[in-house]
Order: structure tokens, then C-alpha cells, then sequence
């Protein structure tokens, strides 16, 4: 899945590929990954809970506190996409996070604010695997806001990489698939 | 038994009839739609959302796909033009067909996904294969019809305009040609392609597709609506300034060198170069690679302005009525679907023949607005949606800029300030004039005389007949 | 005050009015349904899709029920008939009415669940009381009303017809018997059951509804569509194939010796018997239990192909204008939910009196056909509902076969090979002979002479009249 | 170019021209509603609903808000009128407006929230501001429009009543009083409101909302119906007599003193007072909390019935028409949503002057009924409305009590037992005389001389002319 | 969060205020506590998804035995409710929960039998923590139910408290969060 | 719940009567089972939600490799049914199974195909008892099918007996409980 481009690549954008291809490499590594490590998942399932918890709450502070200065966050379209190639509805890294936390506090900010929106992230069965330089982790997700107008429910899952940090973890990338993208759906602008 | 074609030329019933449905509105339009004013119906009636899908989004040229989606033979799109799936398909020759997806059968949809590379097209309800030019190529069991080489079972298809690569779809019977349609919008489109180098634009797979639950022609009022980026889009804005970004939307109203043009036949431009002294890629903020896909060009010893402006859009909001709007580097297709919803296509254009960092860079740039902007817009349209549910406040004004900074040039073409309303005026001029009067439409289509396969089928036929 | 049975005998209120509703539409049918061609509209405009509601179900007979799916007085069934709900119930001297599952105070409906078994049917919003044949058994406080006893709150009823243990229910006024009007498929219909041992077939209780978003009448051309299995359903014959199996649907449509027939009043009948010498066992691929049941049954000394034929369908697929539809083991019943959805409510039926291995083998044979099988065909029918969407393309050719292959006999029933479209030819005359006319229409009643409670009230309140 | 206010008094695209929309739908009203027949369409029909959103929901008095939901300059809450959302809104003066939420530009919902406080209101669109009393404060860019101070952008408005705080709101162009509207009703309306200490109920902010597939008049029929209580609400008795309590449903409805009276333009009140000797509160089963408190009230010496009973509703069901049901201690607001949808707004009013158990028992009471109570109204709205789907039984008696036991006073009001269907019959023939008429209605509008803003940019607009 | 009340107050409604504010804190403490205890949520999880499971089997009198005598249940409208202040959907004690399970077997309960609803509870990942006296656990919750007319599906988030009983636990409080209710629901009367 | 057939039965038919009993007796126990092991609900998880995966990621040889040669897959149509009395959306055996997937990919498959399905099943929490023969387990589930048309979401609940082999475990058999079933649902023929 690593894209090869045209020309001689210069360091900096190899770094781009470098990033884009990792990304797709947890995407793929976990649709066909073995049985997931019992102890690694019961220690990974309370970060992923907590984060999806934390998000629900609004507790931004707290949220960013478990992200990764590196912390990438990728929604494609389709789950087949690579973002070197496709557009995305959201390929974010860290400084792009915290201004969509900035926007949600921005009185103007319409879309997402006025009432806020009320959102539930069930997270699922989570399997993690030790891979090495970092942990992958993925659960079932199913996302529900409510603010003006009907409810959105978007049932898809979620793909992270962590890495150790002193007793715990940090969140270093996330992926979210959410297949019906692939059709048509409200606006996403409070998803995060 | 009478076979189509043996049928009267004037019977409603012949397939290559051209009929003009639907009543005449023209009393009722000049009711809804005045000089100044707007009735609140043309949003939210089901009658008119009815005729509009077939006058609007049918009756005149409707933007359907773009030459770079199906750059070799067999390859195929399928878009919505109105009600109807259109397969945009090139041929073994190289032509550019618009074919109806609906087997001349029984209706069955012959595609059922987004986009492909066929050699032929067979209907999997009962197998009939058609060819790419939409001929029909063969049908199982052919003796059980009488008559069948008389039959004109080839696809439906509509008429086809391209310019500058975008294709274009009609089934008005007689429509003006696709350069007199745009008219002064056609130098603009161009121009949209010209800064493309080599003038290669591509438009990429992948399409964002979202849906608000108001009329599709809030999007149009929005598209040149100017004044509306410094109120609806000021938490983008904001965004813009904690990076130290003036972005484009971020200017007073009051006081920006940018106008909008009215380019006839409902089409318009807003060309906000002026007010971006320092050009386009001065008003975006931070993205992500932006760092390393600037160092890179810079590294390969690229400084041009042109080259870092090509990552983002031309800032000439250009709207070619009823469906194509072009806004930073998407192509924005509103597909009405109900008199109160909307689904919008984002397509992405690139720049295939720049360096390979532009397109990385365009892959990302349009997700901040997708981001931080458009769900704003789509609120307000879902909010003005919920508004007009009052059915004792009939009346929009729209009379904004007329006499008070509107110049209105020899041809009737307006150029005003932001806050003009001009633009909306303009194509709801347009649309009164489709939607007043039965548009005279017409199924295209292969004739017997092309079909190998009726030829064969007729000549076996004779032959039994003789025998017999 | 005047009560509603002192009214003139044409008055519409009166309960018992004899009513033809709805437009004469004549014209519009003679314009949208043709010798050769199908209007797109009858598939879906709403307004035809409400007058079918009124006209076809309910102006004609309708299946509604098999009588053995209420052995024992009181058993009932609660089944559709258009948008009405409508109680099946054996009553206490074995009769079978057809109540309408509506309390004749306010409208409630008496039952909220599919089946049951009731001593009498009390609504649960004021405590009305009925009797199992629909008289009104009982009403809490009957001295709020005045003249209760001329009032006939008996629960409506709708016409009952019987053959071979189906039951068909109609609104209309004066219906032609059931046998006339089954004609030449009643004896499809008896041959059906002819070949359960002792004759019984029994209805088993569990139904699969699964729907599509497409027309009703889309299962109805599918239903005597002959040609389409080689299509639409490939991968069930190739499914077949990689199992060793010619599967029923796998043959060559152009050499088959099976034959379409039409039975009038819409009725058609494809008999597949014909392409099959070895049998309907001999179609089948390996089920689960199959080994295991065929063991059983050959260790118990049964070698006959009889037997084994009894495990699936008799290879007759009968269809019954305008909901009765037998496929393998399964009675197929379309249910209309709107222009473009449609529920399909697939009953298993089952040979209580044959060894028990053919049952628990008919438990599983038509799974597969719904695991392989429908789902194509729905696909079909959902894609041809797109196809239909488009305005332009209005007329469907519905020739096929007519003089190329049907033969037409003295009682204008045509025979014709699978790829006939014959029967949909028939279905659709008699839908247009059904949608052209209002239809009387009737609501049976008990007559007040007939209630014992009404009689109790009524010599009440003479009584206290008298003394007062 | 002629601005509005320059029209033609009589010109219907004023913004204060006075219009009747709509047919006049006398007859079919004459053939729908009868003395003591109704028909099933009143409760299906979209047409009918249409017009009812026009015609009951805004052009005669329609619930709103209590004043103690806004008790501050500033605090607004929003409410459904119909289909259109009304600000109730006080003003820095403390007078309350019926701001109509729509932007005068375009149409933009102004507020997107249920609540709040605000010092205007700010369209999110284009930045137009309105001030609390719906003139409008500023437009950005004002020289945009030619003759602005012509043009009447200050809010739409409603007109408002009052009584005992309770807001009432109309579009009609000339209404009667509010207390004339509310006739009988309004000593029933005080009565509520005088139980409570100094006079002084607060509706809560919290409101709990459910809705039901069944037309919003169901909630209507059942309001004053005092029999279904036995029947519907069997199984909520059945939990009283298990904790040992006579719930007030509980009584036998035959034998009841219990009565209902109708009070003009449709209200009622069903007075169940005289069916419980023991007061409200001695109707109650355990509920959570309940030893508690009571145990607190009696340790700070409360002994007193009336304390207690102030913890519970008063037992007098008053109903005004078309939107406002006093059930317990909630306000129950029904709000039309299609033909057979409808959402219940439950409010929950306090006495904030009484000792702080009663509001801490009152926050708990009525959750009892929407547990157990609510669901059974409910379920049976959705199988009436299921039973009407019958085409066929056209007609509903409504006759119950009518010449047995009502008692029709002078005024035409009317006195009946649990059982009768007086009320029913009583806001009909309100739901008739509404419907009957296309009724003038009229948009309120602060005139151009009461808007500074204007007035500003009038003189600013004349200095230019005259300067240039 | 506590609410003072305006004057001195009784042992009695003190009690009340207590029970109230006890509730608030857990669900307080949920949104925004730091991540949860492996071993703890590995022993919790059984006790929420059996909660559940038993539910949805109408297995009542098994599921009743998991509750505490103290047990309490509450579905406000909006998460930010407090039951001193706010009218609830449901605030049951466990008198009002035995009566809500006697009511889903009377026949003449008609919203709620015949036919019996079906339901799934469908519960993600479970977090727990211990809370010194007590334990606190959560769950993302949706529920499915189907009985006449369209089903009904609603995502939220479950809150419980728990005490140690033996080897076991029990139940002694519930708080079901429900963002859909601050739009508009059917009615719920099969909610338990 | 074992049925009784009306005559003296052939070991042949027995043994199929044994097998839907044994179905029906995973189901039923699972409906009331007391609190599920937490050691093995840790153990089984994994399987569980490799499963999901797996089908979800169209990886059908390994979901293959996973399941026992006995297998069986049961849908019913309501939960009480009895697969000797009632018919079922699905009833497989290990044969009809690898035929869906032979079937999934042929390009003629006109309902399954072109597009492909894009499917998310949301495992929820998982537990696990020790049935001394055989393991039972059990997990809510939500099922997201888009494709053509609207998506189509199906909450309802697995159950599944694993039987071990070696270090891992073999499926033996799954049944599917869709109380939507019992209403009406779109066509299902892409669940597998
Ligand atoms: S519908 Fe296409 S072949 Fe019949
Ligand atoms: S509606 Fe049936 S008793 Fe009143
Ligand atoms: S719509 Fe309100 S300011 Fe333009
Ligand atoms: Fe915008
Ligand atoms: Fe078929
Ligand atoms: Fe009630």
C-alpha cells in the first residue's frame, strides 16, 4: 500500500509518505490481524474508553493531555483511501486537534455550538497488538449526536496507535471508519 | 400489431417523441418570483421541487462530469441529473456519451455503482448487453418479440456539451449550443483551468458528499452571496487570526475591492483576487504537511508565488447555474433530493502535470474549510429552511444592491459589491424563465438503421418469414 | 336526534351505505396501460397507489389467510388487506369471518398482536366487547347513549371465500364467487394441495417478511417472469453447478419446454414440471440435514421419489391476482406499503401428515432460495424503481411474446414460453379493469335483530321509558 | 423601484397586508363533522392538517408560555406555533412579545436554542441584529439598499394575551380578548393557579417530550374523556390497589359523581374533585421519596390536607383549546407534527412559595403516571389512529351522552357524566368554525416610525441625496 | 453540584438532598475520571453485561436479585439534571422498580405486553473504579426495542454503583443517560 | 425445549434433532446464565471480536480457518423458536457457509456485489462460561450493511460455543438473535 511517487523524493516529503503510509499500514494490519493479546487488551480498553468518555464530556483539557505531540487523526471516506491520494473528510495532526477544541468554544462557531452537542461514543470490544515500535489498538465505535434536528448515528470503527509513556499511554494516531461516508451524511463538523 | 416505429410522428407514445410536460407557470411564476421580491413556496413546495427536477435539472444544460474522470475507453461514471442516473461514458472512440442508466427493458439501473471501466453494458435482470455508445448490442431469446428490429430498444441517452473538459447533459429537445449557454461564464471556466499546469486539471476519485436538510438553491444563494463569509464564517475567521491569517472570508464587508458578476443565464463569478494583495496561498492557515511540503518545494528550488498559489484555489468563486460551483479546489455539485434536502458532492480537482507536493498539499487544503466552515453554511441553510416554515411571512426581499451600488453593464450583466444580492436575483431570473413554460424534451438515441444487431435480427426474420 | 337506523336507506353514513369511491378513471387507465405498452407512472405515482389500496385491495378478493393457521374456535390471524387490518377467526361454531380489527367505538384496533386465541375481542380503551362473529358482545355504561340499540356498533366484516383451505376476503359490494372468480386456476389451486398426504397441507406460524423499496407490482411481474431466473439468478445456478446440481432455474431459456399460462382475472400458472423429468428433489443442492433426513427416510424402507419430492415445491408456480403467490414450499405475500415499498411475507407450509422428515427437510429447503435467490431478485426490483425515476423515458414495452410464440385459446387464456410476457399482460388488464371504475363497496355487519346484547338494551329502555 | 411601503394599502405583498389564506371549506366541513357523526378523515388527511396549522394553530389563540419561564429582561424561551417557532420574549420594559423566529433577511432562525438570555438578538447569517422587542438595531452595511428605511425589516410578531400568567399568542388579524376567548374557562384557569401559595406557580425548565404515531387530536378526544381512565388505564390501577390506594382512575364509571363540562370555544374541564372525599392526595400510591417528606412536613408541623394535597395536581383536568391540558401537575402541550405524528410537551409546574418538600415531592409525583399511565394513552392514539386507516368506515359516533345525561345549560354549555362525549363534541364544533373560513390574519410589525435605526439611516440616506 | 435549599432543613429531606447528590457526584465523576482499573473492570464487566443480559431475557426475578435494597434508578432528561431540581423521566426507588416489573406482566398493561417487547442492551466497554465506599462503573449503552410500529433504538451511556456483597456484588444505584431525550422520544414505558 | 417428533425416530433423524436442541440450549442458557467468568470472558473475547473483524474486513479464508467442520449459523426469526419447528432466515452447516462466501464473490451475485458491501459489526461486551463439553459466549452486536440504498443497522445479540484446539479455539456453531426480524427488515443476504 506504500505510494511510490513520480520523481526523486526530497527528505521532507518522504516524511509526508512516511506518516500517510503508517497510517494505512495500522488500517490494514488490524482487518486482518490475529487474535489480539489478552493482557495488552486490558490495558489498552480503559484508554480507549476513557478518550471516547472524555470527548463525550467535553473534557478537552483532559483529552489533549492523553495525545501524542505526533497525534495524527484520519477520517477517510472509504476505508480502501490513502491519504496520499484521496481526499479525506479529516486528515489532522496535533495543532489542527486543538483548534477544532478552540472551535467548539468559539460563540460563533454555529454549526457546533448553541445548544452544544450532546454525543455518545460506545466503544466496543477492544483488541490491541504490541507492534513493536508502538501498540495498535482498534474497537467498533458507534457515534451518536444530538444537537437541532434529528439524531446522527454513525456506526464504524476506530484504529489507534499508542505508545508507553511512564506508567501509561499516549494516543500518537487515530483513524476512524466510518462507511457511510461512502453515501451521504450530515455535516461532520462536531466529530473529533 | 403496431410496432413503435411504425407509429405517427406526432404519437406521444414513439420514443423519440418530443414532448413539453408539465403546465404553463408562467402566472405563477410572476407571482413567486418579482423584481424584488421572493415568495417563501419556492423553497418549500413539493409541486415546484416536482418541476424543477425536470425543467431545471433536465430542460437545460446541467453539469454532470469532467473528461478527466474517464480518460480511457470503457471507462464510466454515473451522476444524477435530476431524478435520472446518467452514465458519462467514453467509447471505443474516444467520444463522450450520456447515457441513460435504465435498461430499455424493463428500467432495471444496468450500473449499480459510482464509477467503472466496462467493455459493454448487460442488464442483469434478463441479460440484454448494450455497447458502449448505448446501441443495443444483443438480448437473449430475440424471436419471442414480433417485429423486434423495429423496436427501438437502444439506451436513452441525453445530449452531450463539453468545454474546457466539462461535460455537460441536456434533454431539452433543441438546446443552444453549450458556448452560448455559459456566454460570459465560458472565458471564466477557462480561466478556472488555464493556471493548470500544462492546462491539466483532474478531477480526483474520491468525492466528500454531504447532505443539509434545506432547498438545494440555499447553496445558490450562498455561492455569491460575499457578505455572509464575514457573519456565517466568523468562527473560521477566528481560526484565521489565532494563526495570524487574514483568510479570505475574514475582510469588511464595507470595504473590500472584491466584486461579483453576473454572467447571464443565471451563472456568476465572485472574483475575490482583489482583495488578496498578497494572493491566494497568503490567506491559508497552518494545515498539516504544510511545513514539509513547503520545505520541500523550496527545497527543489521553487519560490514562484504561482507555484505556492496552485495549492490552493484561484479565489474566483465562479457558479455556472443550476449545479457546478467552484470554491477553493472542489468542484461543489448540489443534488436536490427533496424540496427540503440536499446532498453536495465536494470533488477535488489537482494538478497532475506540478510538482508532487502541490497535490499533496490540495489533497489536504480543503478539509480546513470542510472542517471549519461549511458546517456553518450548512446550518444556515437548514436554519433559513426551518424560517421560511412560517406561512404568513411569504415574502423575501432581494433587492439588495439594486440602485444602491449595482452598475449594470450594456448586456444586462451586473457587477456589484459583495453585499450585493445581484447574483441571486440573476439566477432566479433564470430559473423563472425555465420553470414558466413546458421545455420541448427529447430522448436521444441510436436509430434501427445503427443497430447491428437489429439488422441481423430483421434480416433473419425476413428470411423465416420467406421461408415460411 | 336521529339514530343512524332511521336513516334513508341511500344515506352515505349510514354503516351499511353502499359505496363506490373515488374517481372514474377510465381515460387515465385506457392512456397508461396499453395493448403493448405499461406507463411508468402505474409503478409510481401515490395517487394510483391509493386508489390500488381501495380498488384492488379490497374491490376484488384478496388472500388473507389458510385455514389451518386457525384450527380451534377462537384462533385468529391478523392479515393486511391493503391498509386495513383484518381478523381471521374460526368462531365458536367453526365458521371463518373476516373482522375488521377496528373498535366500532372510536376505531381502536382490538388486537395488537399477529395471532392468538380469544374467547371474544375486547377493545382496551373504553372496554367494548365482541363477539367472536363480530356482534357487539357488551359496552360498559350502554345508558350514555341514547336509542344504543339503534346503533350498529357490530364490528365491520368483510366478505369471506373459501377453496382448498385458502381464505379470500373482498370489501366489494357484490363479488362474484370465489370459484368464478379463481376460474381456471382453481383447479392450480386444488392440484396444489392434491399432493399433501390425506390432503392436508398446513400454514406453519413463523413467517420471513423482508421488503424492497419498489413498487408491489414488481413481484407480480417477476412472479410468471420465466426468462429472468437464467438472469438474475446466475449465481443460485452457479451456486447449483459447483454442487453438481442443474438447478430448476439453470436451463436454456430459449429450449425449455416449460410453458407460462394465463387463468384470467389476472391469474397465471408457470409449470416447470415439464423441464424437469428427474423431479423437484432432483433440483436441489446438498441443504443442511439433508443427509441425515435422507438416511432416515430410506432406512425407514422409503425409496419412492415421491416422498422426496414432497421435501420441496411442486415446481407449479401459481400466482393468484393480486397477493397470492406459491414458490417452492413458500406462499409469497405481497404486502403494498407505499409507491416504492413493498413488504413480502414469505409462509412456509408444511405436510403434517407425511413423515416427519419431510418437514424438518421443508424447515430447511427454502432458505436457500432466500439466502441465494431473493436477494437478486430484490436487487432487480429496487433497480428497476430507480430506472423508473426518470421522467422522459415514460413507456415500457410489455410485447414480448405476442405473436412470436403465444398461443391464445378459445377462452382467451394465452400459453406461452418463459419468456412470454403474457402474464403480465393478463395481471395488468385486469389491474386497469379494476382501477377504471369505482367499485361498490360494502361493510358487513351484523344486523341489530342479531345482537342479543342490543335486544337487552333495548327492552331496558323501553322499560324505563314506560315507567318514566 | 417601488419600495414596500410606498404599496398600494391593499397590496398582499405588503409585509402588513391582512390576508385569509386558503378555500373556503364550509361544505366539506358541513359533510365532516355532524351532530353525532365525525369522519375518519378529520384525523388523516394532509390537506386538513395543512389548513390546520393555518387556521387553528395561529388563527385563533394558541398556548405559548408562562410568564415565570421568563422572568427576567432578556429571557426568552422558544415555542412552536404550529409550524412556526415564536420567541416569547421580555423586554427591558418587562412587556412580553411573540417575536416571530425568522431573520427579516432571508429567513434564518434567529435563536437555535429552547432558551435563554439575551440583550438582542444577532442573525447568524449576515449579522442583521434585532433588538428584545423585535425592531431591528442594525444591518451591516446599510447603503447596500436603496430606500432602506423604507423597508420594514423589524420582526414579525404575534399578537399576545394573558391570563393568570399564562401567554397565549395569535396571528389573527383581529382576535377577541383573550378573556372572552377563554369564556367559562378563564375562573377554572385562576382556580388553578389560586391553590398556590401567594398565588405563585413556576413552570419548571425541564420538560420532558414524547411523541406518538397518531394525530395530534387524539390527545384532545382523550383529555376530558373520564371513562377511558377504568379501562386504558386498568393496569395503572391495578399497581394502586396493590399498594392499597383507590387511584382516582380507579372508580366505576357508571357510579361516579365525577362529571365533565364543556366552557365555549371548545375547553372543558372534567372535575374530579366530587369523586374524592379525601383529597387529592389520598389518590396517591408510594412513591419515591414520599415517606421522607411527608415525615418532614409533619417534624416542622405541618398537618394540614391542603399541604399535602398541593404536592399532587387538583383534580380538576381543565382542557383549552387547541393546545393546553392541565393533567396532574404538568402542562401538557400537544404539538401537531404531520397528520399521525404528535409530540406531548410535558411541563412541570412548582410552588416555589410553598416549604421546599412540596416542590422535592412535585418533582417526583407525575413520573409516576408517564411510567405507567402515559405509555397506555399512547399506545392507544397509535391503534385508533392504526383502525382509521380503514377507508371504508367512514364514520365515528360521537353521540355518547348526547340525550342521555347531558345537561345543556342556558349558554349552550354542557354538564355530562365520565362517560359522555360532550367535550368531544364541543371543541369539534370549535375545530369546525375554525376551519370552516380562510380567517384573516395579520403579521404585527413595529411601523418604520418607532425604529431608531431607521430613522438614522433615513437621515443619513437624505444628507447624501441632498449633498450629492 | 449540591443544592442548598433555602432554609434549615430536616434529618428527613436531608436524606432526600443526600440520595440526590450521591447520584449527581457518581455521574460528575464519571465524565471526567482518569482512566479505569484493569482488574477492576475485568470483575465489573460481568455484573453490567449479565444487568443487561437478564433484561432483556424478562429474566426479572434474577435480575432483581442483583439490586440492593437501596437501589436506585434514574434516567434524567438531560445530563446536566439534578433530581432536586428537575423533573426526570424515571426517578425510581427500588419500591418503584419492583412495581415496574409487576406492571410488565399485567395483561392490561397495554403499551408494554402482547405482544411482549423484544430488547437488546446492547453494553461496550465497561470501566469501573473504586470509589472507596463504593464501586462505580460505566458503560455506553444503545438500546434496541421492537414490538409494534417502528423499533425503537437509543444510545446512551449507563452509570451504576455497586457494593461488594460476598463474593458478588450489588446493584445500589443506576443513572441511564440518554441524550435523545432532550429532543423526543416515543414513549418509554419499557424501559427498566 | 426439546421437541418431541410423533413417532419412534431413526438414529439419523436423531441426530438431527440433537443438534438444533443443543442450538437452542446454548441460546437458552445463555438468556439467564449468572455472572460469566472473567478470566475466560477474557480469553473468548478476542475470538470474538476477531470474528466480527474479520467478516467485516472480508478476510474469509481466515474466518474460515476459525470455524470448526461442525459448525452451524442459526438466524432465527424470534428468539423463541425452535429450528425443528419454525423456519429460519438462516440455518447453516460448515458446506452452506463456505458457499455464502464462495457466493460473496461472485461478480453475478447481483445483491452482494459491485459495489461490495462495506459492514461493521459492533461487538459489545463479552462473556463466557465454561460448559464443561464446550465453551458458550456470548455478545450484544450492532450490524452495519451500506451499500446501495439506505444503510440498513441491526442491533441484536450472538451467541456462539468455541470447542479449544490447541492453544486457540475452534467456533462450533453461532446463532444471530434480530428481534428486527420480527417486524421486517431488507433483504439480509450478505449476513454471514
Ligand atoms: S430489464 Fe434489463 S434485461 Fe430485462
Ligand atoms: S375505542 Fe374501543 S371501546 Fe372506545
Ligand atoms: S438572513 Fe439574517 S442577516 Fe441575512
Ligand atoms: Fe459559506
Ligand atoms: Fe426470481
Ligand atoms: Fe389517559
Amino acid at each position: 500500500m506504500t505510494v511510490t511517487a513520480f520523481s526523486e523524493k526530497t527528505a521532507a516529503v518522504q516524511r509526508v509518505y512516511d506518516r500517510y503510509d503508517a497510517m494505512v499500514r495500522r488500517l490494514t494490519f488490524t482487518r486482518t490481524a490475529s487474535l489480539s493479546e489478552r493482557e495488552l487488551n486490558a490495558e489498552i480498553a480503559p484508554v480507549l474508553a476513557a478518550e471516547a468518555r472524555l470527548l463525550d464530556a467535553r473534557a478537552f483539557e483532559q483529552w489533549q493531555a492523553m495525545l501524542s505531540d505526533e497525534m495524527q487523526f484520519w477520517v477517510p471516506v472509504h476505508p480502501d483511501d490513502h491519504p496520499a491520494k484521496d481526499q479525506a473528510l479529516i486528515y489532522d495532526d496535533r495543532r489542527r486537534l486543538s483548534e477544532r477544541v478552540t472551535h467548539f468554544f468559539d460563540p460563533q462557531a454555529w454549526a457546533v455550538v448553541a445548544p452544544d452537542p450532546l454525543t455518545i461514543r460506545q466503544i466496543g470490544a477492544v483488541e490491541a497488538w504490541d507492534a513493536g515500535t508502538e501498540i495498535v489498538a482498534t474497537a467498533p465505535i458507534e457515534l451518536l449526536h444530538v444537537r437541532r434536528g434529528a439524531p446522527v448515528k454513525l456506526v464504524g470503527r476506530e484504529i489507534l496507535s499508542l505508545e508507553r509513556n511512564g506508567a501509561g499511554f499516549l494516543i500518537t494516531s487515530k483513524t476512524l471508519i466510518l462507511p457511510e461516508l461512502a453515501l451521504s451524511t450530515p455535516h461532520l463538523g462536531w466529530i473529533i | 400489431m403496431t410496432t413503435l416505429l411504425s407509429k405517427a410522428p406526432d404519437d406521444p407514445t414513439r420514443p423519440d417523441a418530443v414532448i413539453a410536460r408539465g403546465p404553463d407557470m408562467t402566472d405563477r411564476m410572476n407571482h413567486l418570483v418579482r423584481d424584488e421580491l421572493l415568495h417563501r413556496s419556492v423553497y418549500t413546495d413539493q409541486e415546484l421541487f416536482d418541476l424543477e427536477m425536470q425543467r431545471v435539472f433536465g430542460g437545460t444544460w446541467v453539469f454532470l462530469a469532467h473528461e478527466s474522470e474517464i480518460p480511457e475507453a470503457g471507462d464510466y461514471v454515473r451522476r444524477q441529473m435530476g431524478k435520472r442516473q446518467i452514465l458519462i461514458v467514453r467509447t471505443e472512440h474516444g467520444e463522450i456519451k450520456g447515457l441513460i442508466n435504465r435498461c430499455t427493458h424493463r428500467g432495471t439501473t444496468l450500473v449499480p455503482g459510482e464509477a467503472g471501466c466496462a467493455k459493454r453494458f448487460v442488464c442483469p435482470y434478463h441479460g440484454w448487453a448494450f455497447d458502449l455508445d448505448g446501441r443495443i448490442a444483443n438480448l437473449p431469446v430475440p424471436d419471442s418479440y414480433d417485429k423486434l428490429y423495429e423496436r427501438p430498444f437502444d439506451l436513452g441517452q441525453v445530449a452531450i456539451g463539453e468545454r474546457a473538459g466539462f461535460i455537460f447533459g441536456t434533454l431539452a429537445a433543441d438546446p443552444i449550443p453549450v458556448d452560448d449557454w455559459l456566454g460570459a461564464a465560458g472565458p471564466w471556466l477557462d480561466l478556472h483551468v488555464a493556471r493548470y499546469p500544462k492546462g491539466k486539471m483532474k478531477v480526483q476519485r474520491r468525492k466528500v458528499v454531504q447532505e443539509f436538510a434545506g432547498n438545494w438553491k440555499m447553496s445558490w444563494d450562498n455561492a455569491a452571496d460575499g457578505i455572509h463569509a464575514t457573519f456565517a464564517h466568523a468562527s473560521y475567521n477566528t481560526l484565521g487570526k489565532s494563526a495570524d491569517t487574514d483568510t479570505v472570508l475574514a475582510r469588511n464587508p464595507a470595504a473590500t475591492p472584491m466584486v461579483s458578476k453576473t454572467l447571464g443565464h443565471g451563472h456568476c463569478v465572485v472574483d475575490q483576487r482583489p482583495g488578496i494583495p498578497d494572493g491566494p496561498w497568503s490567506t491559508m492557515r497552518p494545515l498539516p504537511t504544510r511545513d514539509d511540503l513547503e520545505e520541500s518545494l523550496r527545497e527543489k528550488g521553487h519560490e514562484a508565488k504561482e507555484m505556492f498559489d496552485l495549492m490552493t484555489g484561484d479565489m474566483i468563486n465562479l457558479s455556472i447555474f443550476p449545479n457546478l460551483i467552484f470554491v477553493g479546489n472542489q468542484i461543489m455539485v448540489p443534488e436536490p433530493v427533496a424540496p427540503d434536502r440536499t446532498k453536495v458532492n465536494f470533488y477535488l480537482s489537482m494538478a497532475p502535470e506540478a510538482e508532487e507536493e502541490v497535490d499533496l498539499m490540495r489533497l489536504r487544503v480543503d478539509e480546513d474549510f470542510l472542517s471549519f466552515g461549511t458546517p456553518d453554511d450548512f446550518e444556515m441553510f437548514e436554519r433559513v429552511q426551518e424560517g421560511l416554515r412560517v406561512d404568513e411571512e411569504e415574502w423575501i426581499d432581494i433587492s439588495r444592491g439594486a440602485g444602491a451600488g449595482d452598475v449594470v453593464d450594456e448586456d444586462g450583466l451586473v457587477t456589484g459589491t459583495v453585499a450585493s444580492e445581484a447574483p441571486m436575483r440573476a439566477y432566479l431570473a433564470e430559473w423563472k424563465r425555465l420553470m414558466s413554460k413546458p421545455i420541448p424534451t427529447k430522448v436521444r438515441r441510436a436509430r434501427l438503421e445503427d443497430s447491428r444487431f437489429m439488422q441481423i435480427i430483421k434480416k433473419r426474420q425476413m428470411k423465416k418469414e420467406k421461408t415460411s
